[in-house]
């Protein structure tokens, strides 16, 4: 088997991934892993912009920022992690901005900033001008100047190729095994650090921003390799996906003043958020549109109508603000309505349900990067995290709108900057042979499945159910009957049939292992779900309605035990600055 | 409604040559190019291979060849080709490495050789940013938006003859930066593109504006970027 | 990237705009004498009234280079195109160059070396 | 490779056969009038130029020097005033006037050749 020795190996080359592969490379030698072309990866569907209190257009400052992380947060995010965002964002925009990417201005000529969901001057007075933006692709511009920097800096990256195989042995990482996908053949890759940059996982979810990549392939090597998961239960829904396809219409669009719309005509967002209205964090505007779609005031289809069927989206109004400014400001959402909603967003609203967007749980690790294994936040030797894989936690219980492109630029940033620090102090180690052995065993196992389940079935089945029984409401008996049906795919996940027996870019087999990795940490989703009996953040339980500090302030640590077993551990919350209190918008 | 399509086949482990294989889809209304193959990919056979993520047309993977015209699959809705039979093959120009999935390393050489990346060689402010008005970053804003599809560069009759050629995409790049005002590197990427396999293989055959999925109008940056050439030398 | 034959190709791809522009002008002058100003009939003799006379020539002249380096450069441009051996597009491109260069005297020497014959122009 | 003609690629394709048979009449064009040094020579090649079946060959002539200079026209627009969004209309505008000249072109001619 080929082996390859890079002192520095780090999975995904997103936002995360490419920012800290710019600062390992100043020392080390580097490899990017990714399963698809670098600048195909998911941060650049991005698409509102990128957190910093700049102050360019008002009185905005780090603390205003870091309070709103946190009340965002519903008082689960780290404070420490929330206080480093905050403070180091401007820093990281103008990076980015000396790099070349090209933000929109303002007629000054400094970065122009937006208004975006939760976010606030003073403490929660009014709404702040705080997203740095370039026009509605931000995360694209993000991701293509960092590639392009890789490119300039002469980072290597090894495209299309899918890490299968996490080797940890004695609490020391040693590198990984991946698959090459055109040409079928496994590969080691030895490291002194391993990092993942691996993104989210709201391909577990049937209505979905998400793109098909995102299938928290990252989460689950770790998980297998027997390392914790964090507060995987915290899943953002983004309150305006185009309605059935859940395709992401910027939060930049009521930054920009769009109104939401009952059946009614009425602005709803008045009862639930009467300061904020429509930028109420997303959690929260999610909720109220589901609430509004469950009590019939959603819109209807002209089919709906006719046959009586209560509505099942709202709409998205952007009919009173000037095509001339929309087209400057939110160009890419007439084509996203266009070609997707068959809307002209000038002249009709837009329908729009509540979509998966975002995964606040992810890999544990400290404001360093570095993985931690446990409630005692001892580290990983050799592994490291960023991005929206990671838990760092800054986000907590619910994220504010562009603030996971700061986090992983940020932290993939710090992170980067912590391997550059300790590679070299680290040493290689040897590659214990199981670990090549189980990698090979596994892969054998997909292409050798003659059964005579579908994978696509199975994969459309858990994320229905996902979005019924798991969404944005969750009560014990859903949860309940949720694991039942994960324990059943499961279970149907060992008969599946794999056609293609090829070894050129056999896609076949490659989504049979998503869906692996999908059945596998959706469990973990569940199960947090369930034992956590509060409401908090992007976890509302309509069986357990409110916020329950005294018990549950704290995050979720999840292990896989060798039997399949899922155990739970829980880990304090980092409070310095900010005491929780009730959250009020 | 019944659609058929014909599909490229093309597996080098099989031995066959490249050849059609027809797929008949009830297709409904909303539903693009890309849910199609994933429902053939699901449903008829799992062997089909194409590229696919984030199937809203922003990161680029799911360029190919869609009734004769470089479309990409997620925003092409199937019922709005109006024909009978939707002919899908591979971004031509590429070597196919298995069905609809091309081997892009060519394109991405190209892109690296045209120093995609900002040339200033004055250390900016460390705490603030470079200024730059409206309307220059207006200037540079419609060629921002390209996501490296490869449409364009496949669509090229000039790239499909010359295979050194730089392509459309490399061009737009270089034209992004080059008229980026905090960009000092014109001269240094003009030299790289007055070159037999640069600008000059562009004949404005126009077929890349036509493909562009971004309305990006590439030969609108070359011809700036050929003038420019001219007005450095002439 | 790699380079081909010769350095660039800036002038070549401007010159062949500003000739085309002269030899469109040029062109129009030439039909309009040929065809309409004299009745359709080519002769020596209203051939030759008007290559008499200096201001002709040095038309005639101006008109016979560009046509005949935009002509060959053009041919150049196609054969950059399509072919790619070096050392077969050295040699074609030195072909049509040689014989751009043996027509282009073969006509200068028809132009400037006119003279009017013993008798004079009726 | 089947890849769909468009306006542009057909605009493309006849400039460059238009041009590349320009270019050989253009050979053949210089040949003849080398025959100067002859009036006589020249006037009995003239004489056999002129017959109909030329004067019909002369009329091809007539649309490939009118396509190239109009195509000609249509790509300095592009290159020299950002036409690129309009060639296509620019090059539907300079048919309908390069089929006018055409017409207007052809006729005297055909008539001097005693077709018309």
């Amino acid at each position: 088997m080929m082996v390859h020795n890079h002192e520095v190996v780090i999975i995904g080359a997103g936002l995360a991934g490419t920012r800290a592969a710019l600062e390992a490379a100043k020392v080390a030698d580097v490899a990017v892993l990714s399963k698809i072309f670098p600048s195909r990866s998911h941060s650049g569907a991005a698409q509102g912009g990128m957190a910093a209190a700049l102050g360019n257009l008002d009185d905005d400052n780090w603390e205003y920022h870091m309070f709103d992380t946190v009340k965002g947060s519903d008082y689960l995010g780290d404070q420490d992690a929330a206080e480093i965002l905050a403070k180091e964002a401007p820093e990281v925009i103008y990076e980015m901005e000396h790099m070349g990417a090209p933000f929109s201005r303002t007629p000054e000529g400094k970065i122009a900033q937006r208004k975006f969901g939760g976010h606030t001057l003073n403490f929660g007075e009014k709404p702040a001008l705080r997203a740095c933006y370039s026009a509605d692709y931000t995360g694209h511009i993000l991701l293509h100047t960092l590639f392009e920097q890789c490119i300039k800096q002469g980072v290597r990256f090894y495209s299309e190729y899918q890490v299968v195989h996490l080797i940890v042995k004695d609490d020391i990482c040693r590198g990984v095994v991946a698959w090459d996908i055109r040409n079928g053949g496994l590969q080691v890759f030895r490291a002194k650090a391993v990092m993942f940059a691996s993104g989210g996982y709201g391909r577990a979810y049937r209505i979905t921003t998400n793109a098909h990549a995102n299938t928290g392939d990252g989460l689950d090597l770790a998980l297998r390799a027997g390392l914790p998961l964090e507060d995987m239960e915290f899943v953002q829904f983004h309150p305006t996906g185009i309605y059935r396809n859940g395709i992401l219409m910027t939060e930049g669009a009521r930054g920009e003043g769009a109104y939401l719309l009952n059946k009614d005509g009425e602005r709803f967002m008045k009862r639930y958020a009467p300061t904020l209205m429509e930028l109420a964090p997303r959690d929260l505007t999610a909720r109220a549109i589901q609430t509004e779609i469950n009590e019939g005031r959603g819109c209807q289809t002209p089919e709906q109508k006719a046959q009586g069927i209560p509505g099942d989206f709202v709409d998205l109004d952007l009919s009173h603000v000037s095509e001339a400014k929309l087209r400057a400001v939110l160009p890419q959402i007439f084509d996203l309505a266009r070609n997707f909603a068959g809307v002209n967003v000038a002249k009709e609203p837009t329908p729009i349900q509540p979509t998966a967007h975002y995964s606040m749980g992810g890999l544990p690790v400290n404001v360093d990067g570095q993985f931690i294994r446990d409630a005692k936040n001892t580290p990983v030797r050799g592994l490291y995290a960023a991005g929206e894989c990671a838990c760092v936690s800054v986000h907590g219980a619910n994220r504010l709108g562009c603030n996971s492109t700061q986090d992983a630029t940020l932290n993939g940033r710090r992170t980067g900057r912590t391997i550059a620090r300790d590679v070299p102090h680290l040493s290689w180690e040897d590659v214990p042979a199981e670990d090549v052995k189980a990698a090979e065993k596994d892969l054998d196992w997909y292409y050798q499945a003659n059964g005579s389940e579908n994978v696509a079935d199975l994969r459309t089945r858990l994320q229905d159910t996902m979005m019924v029984n798991c969404g944005i409401y969750r009560n014990e008996k859903d949860l309940k009957t949720q694991l039942g049906i994960i324990k059943e795919l499961q279970g149907r996940g060992k008969k599946i049939g794999v056609k293609d027996k090829s070894k050129c870019f056999n896609s076949e087999v490659m989504e049979a292992m998503e869906l692996g990795h999908l059945l596998n940490f959706s469990e973990v989703i569940v199960i947090g779900a369930i034992e956590r009996q509060e409401s908090r953040g992007a976890h509302a339980r309509t069986d357990f309605p409110t916020r329950d500090d005294a018990k549950w302030l704290k995050h979720t640590l999840a292990y896989q035990e060798p039997d399949g077993r899922i155990r739970l551990d829980y880990k304090p919350v980092t409070i310095t600055r900010f005491q929780p209190k009730e959250r009020k918008y | 409604m019944n659609l058929t399509f014909k599909i490229y086949r093309f597996n080098p482990e099989s031995g066959q040559p490249p050849h059609y294989q027809d797929f008949t889809v009830d297709v409904k209304k909303g539903e693009t190019v890309l849910d199609v193959l994933g429902e053939i990919k699901a449903h008829q056979d799992g062997t089909l291979v194409y590229r696919r993520s984030c199937r809203s047309g922003i990161c680029g993977s799911c360029a190919m060849q869609i009734n004769g015209l470089n479309k990409l699959a997620c925003e092409t809705q199937a019922l709005e080709l109006q024909t009978a039979t939707v002919v899908v093959d591979p971004l031509p120009g590429f070597k196919p490495i298995r069905d609809l999935a091309v081997d892009l390393e060519p394109f991405y050489e190209k892109l690296r050789s045209i120093l995609p990346y900002l040339i200033n060689p004055d250390p900016p402010e460390t705490d603030k940013e470079r200024y730059q008005s409206p309307e220059d970053f207006a200037k540079i804003e419609i060629s921002i938006s390209c996501i490296l599809c490869a449409s364009c560069t496949s669509s090229c009759p000039s790239f499909w003859a010359d295979k050194s050629y730089a392509g459309p995409a490399a061009l737009v790049k270089a034209f992004r930066y080059s008229y980026d005002t905090r960009d000092a590197g014109l001269r240094e990427r003009l030299d790289m593109l007055d070159n037999k396999h640069g600008l000059w293989r562009c004949h404005t055959i126009m077929n890349c504006n036509d493909a562009c999925p971004k309305k990006i109008f590439p030969t609108e940056g070359i011809s700036f970027l050929k003038r420019k050439v001219v007005e450095n030398k002439y | 990237m790699e380079k081909g034959i010769g350095s660039g190709g800036a002038f070549a791809w401007f010159f062949q705009r500003i000739s085309g522009a002269f030899l469109l002008i040029a062109l129009l002058a030439h039909f309009w004498v040929l065809h309409y100003a004299s009745n359709g009939e080519v002769t020596f003799q209203i051939v030759a009234q008007r290559l008499a006379t200096p201001l002709w020539k040095t038309i005639d002249l101006g008109f016979l280079v560009f046509a005949i380096i935009h002509g060959f450069n053009g041919f150049i441009m196609v054969i950059h195109d399509y072919i790619h051996s070096h050392n077969l597009r050295l040699a074609l491109v030195s072909l049509v160059w040689v014989v751009g260069i043996l027509i282009g005297i073969m006509g200068m020497i028809t132009i400037i070396g006119f003279k009017v014959p013993v008798g004079g122009v009726i | 490779m089947h890849y769909k003609w468009k306006t542009g690629m057909w605009a493309f394709v006849f400039h460059r056969a238009s041009g590349l048979a320009l270019s050989l009449y253009l050979l053949l064009h210089i040949n003849v009038v080398s025959s100067l040094y002859n009036p006589a020579k020249f006037d009995n090649t003239m004489g056999f130029l002129g017959s109909p079946l030329f004067r019909i060959l002369e009329i091809g002539l007539l649309a490939a020097v009118l396509y190239h200079s109009l195509n000609g026209i249509r790509i300095f627009l592009i290159d020299f005033t950002n036409s690129t969004r309009k060639h296509s209309q620019i090059f539907w505008l300079l048919a309908v006037v390069g089929l006018i000249i055409f017409v207007a072109g052809a006729y005297p001619m055909l008539h001097h050749a005693g077709i018309l």
